[in-house]
């Protein structure tokens, strides 16, 4: 929110030249900018930035404005607009599923593996493979992570800067969409698994790792989580 | 107190021969000895967080012998597990020894009881994760979506315009149609042409095109006008076919042609 | 919630027995009702039809009643409730159609040989091939049907009672969709077209066309349409 406001020069008063400028562009009335990122959203069968839709919308439309009035208006509705990750959809009511099962689709029935592999990497990211396996007490299938990384609910994430530099997972837009979760952070029960230290990556008693190394897994794994689980 | 603990551990001894028995069968369906332990924990009925891991230690190692006694074969992570587990078992029995190095029985139970405590929380979410509304289950995406994003291949567009000025075309040609049969005062340049080819053999020297024109075409000055214009059109294309030279002396002068074929033959 | 009072016999103490059988599936108020509709318009691969939605909405709902209601919400909004044929489908309002074009650069024009086609069958449906032929002057390539049929623009319909029952050709309900048609029948008439402008007046001097032809052609194109568009 801080970064639309402060790209829009109208707010910024300071800046006189930009202003007069964008007088020759006067950007369209609020309720017309709403109807656009209506139709926008409409339009669109996946979810779409305040950056996508800004880059369509006429010179000095603010999508994110636009966007507080249109959610407001489809509170209560058979649709409404559901917040995924950092983009906007719009999605039917989940209390009208019931209306319709002509378009529910099969999906293929994960299994018990595929599942937990998911939550963890969901609770855990960015997470890496020998992490997954420490917490499940088994090694990781390939085909459990193909699944996963086929339906798009994971991607890779940046690499640890521990030995080896291995790759990290995390989740995706298409996770958050399909969960209806606004961002990782929404994760139910989230809030309570970290107050009990239980998200926390404990190495077992014993192993002696090198001092350096556990301070760029700390500052990696912050980093990682900040970039989705920020504010 | 003495019985009480006696006729416990008598109870204890049993439930875990039973679990011991009940799993045993379905070794197969544990997904490691972590996944074995979770399971083993449970007859316990206490909060994962005050779990004696010395008791699992025991049901765990009660369970390998068994599995032994029925010569089942277990995979060696179980075997890994269960030396890992007897040594965990005597650290925590025995008083610690001041010589020895490394973590004490209670930091390995620990962590052992925070690994399992993570598992089932993990497996938890998995379980909420999965009974959230859900997308194509529970609530909907746009079922005709609009054509917004540029990953699309080519598709074929038209607008009404198209449609109705593609319809008015054609239909002007239609109406042309009856006006046709009827143009009596009209030669066509496919008449010309037709009647030139027949004629242009002879035309050895500079001939004036008008000399072309069809009989009876000259007098009246309608059908003079549109004789002319195909006559001279049909010349022009049988000069582009080669077949004849144009000149003119000047403008409005007269045009004459000749046959080219007679030169080169 | 009025549906659990509704079910509950108790609270209707007056009525006989056929109310009372009433009463087991009373409707969800209207405004749910038009939740559900928008639910059902907004999912659904197809535009539907009244008849369709009431099929989908719990016993008593009125979909035409909450379509009334409906298309009046979506006055003057993004989109807009549009009605196709028979059936209604969500669209974007056609003033904001240049926010979709943005990237529509790999759209083709159709060739001129699909337009024409495609408007002798608009305006002349049932219409054989043979027909097309003869009022377009020159054959119709296979090809050209082909992608018609393809984009669902046209579609086969019954065989002409003529010897070898040749096969017509209809437009489509995706068609009608397109190009924003409540039916073939409001294609504006040769003498609308001539007005507007878009019949060049190409005639040779001296020459009148005859009026009756122009009627010939309106009831041509009226009894064509009867078969498919009658009431």
């Amino acid at each position: 929110m801080a970064e639309e406001t402060a790209t829009d020069p109208v707010t910024d008063p300071v800046e006189a030249t930009e202003e007069e400028e964008q007088s020759l562009f006067e950007a369209p009335p609020i309720g017309e900018q709403e109807r656009m990122i209506e139709a926008l959203l409409f339009a669109s069968a996946e979810p779409m930035t305040l950056r996508e839709l800004n880059e369509r919308m006429p010179h000095g439309a603010d999508a994110a404005e636009a966007m507080v009035h249109l959610r407001k208006r489809y509170e209560g509705r058979g649709v409404r607009v559901n917040k995924v990750g950092d983009a906007y959809a719009i999605r039917t009511a989940p209390d009208l599923g019931f209306l319709m099962q002509k378009e529910q689709v099969e999906t293929r029935k994960l299994s018990r593996a595929a599942i937990e592999t998911l939550a963890i990497i969901a609770y855990h990211q960015p997470v890496t493979r020998a992490e997954i396996e420490e917490i499940r007490g088994v090694s990781v299938s390939r085909g459990t992570v193909d699944q996963l990384l086929e339906m798009e609910w994971i991607r890779f994430g940046r690499r640890k800067m521990t030995p080896g530099r291995p790759v990290t997972f995390v989740v995706t837009q298409e996770f958050l969409d399909h969960f209806a979760l606004e961002s990782a952070r929404d994760l139910p029960g989230l809030k309570e698994l970290r107050a009990a230290g239980l998200l926390e990556n404990r190495l077992p008693p014993g192993t002696m790792p090198s001092v350096s190394e556990d301070e760029d897994l700390a500052e990696e794994t912050d980093e990682g989580q900040s970039e989705l689980f920020e504010d | 107190m003495a019985d009480d603990f006696i006729e416990q551990s008598k109870r204890d001894a049993v439930a875990e021969r039973l679990a011991a028995e009940a799993l045993i069968v379905d070794v197969d369906g544990f997904e490691g000895p972590l996944d074995l332990l979770l399971t083993l924990s449970r007859t316990q009925k206490v909060d994962l967080r005050k779990i004696s891991i010395l008791q699992l230690s025991r049901q765990y190692l009660a369970f390998v012998e068994k599995a032994k006694q029925l010569r089942l074969e277990l995979a060696a992570d179980y075997l890994v597990m269960a030396a890992w587990l007897a040594f965990l078992k005597s650290r925590l029995l025995l008083p610690p020894d001041p010589e020895e190095e490394g973590p004490s029985g209670e930091e390995l139970a620990a962590h052992l009881a925070f690994q399992l405590e993570r598992l089932q929380a993990m497996r938890d979410c998995a379980a909420k994760l999965m009974g959230r509304d859900q997308l194509g289950r529970n609530f909907f995406k746009r079922g005709i979506p609009e054509d917004i994003t540029k990953t699309r291949v080519v598709t074929y567009t038209a607008n009404l315009l198209d449609l109705m000025q593609g319809y008015a075309r054609l239909r002007t040609k239609d109406e042309f149609r009856p006006f046709i049969l009827d143009r009596d005062s009209i030669w066509t340049m496919e008449q010309a042409l037709e009647r030139m080819r027949g004629l242009i053999g002879y035309a050895g020297s500079w001939t004036d095109i008008i000399s072309y024109l069809p009989d009876g075409w000259e007098k009246d000055p309608k059908k003079r006008r549109s004789a002319t214009a195909a006559t001279f059109a049909a010349s022009l294309e049988l000069a582009k076919e080669g077949k004849v030279e144009i000149r003119q002396s000047g403008i409005f002068e007269p045009i004459h042609l000749r046959s080219r074929e007679r030169d080169n033959g």
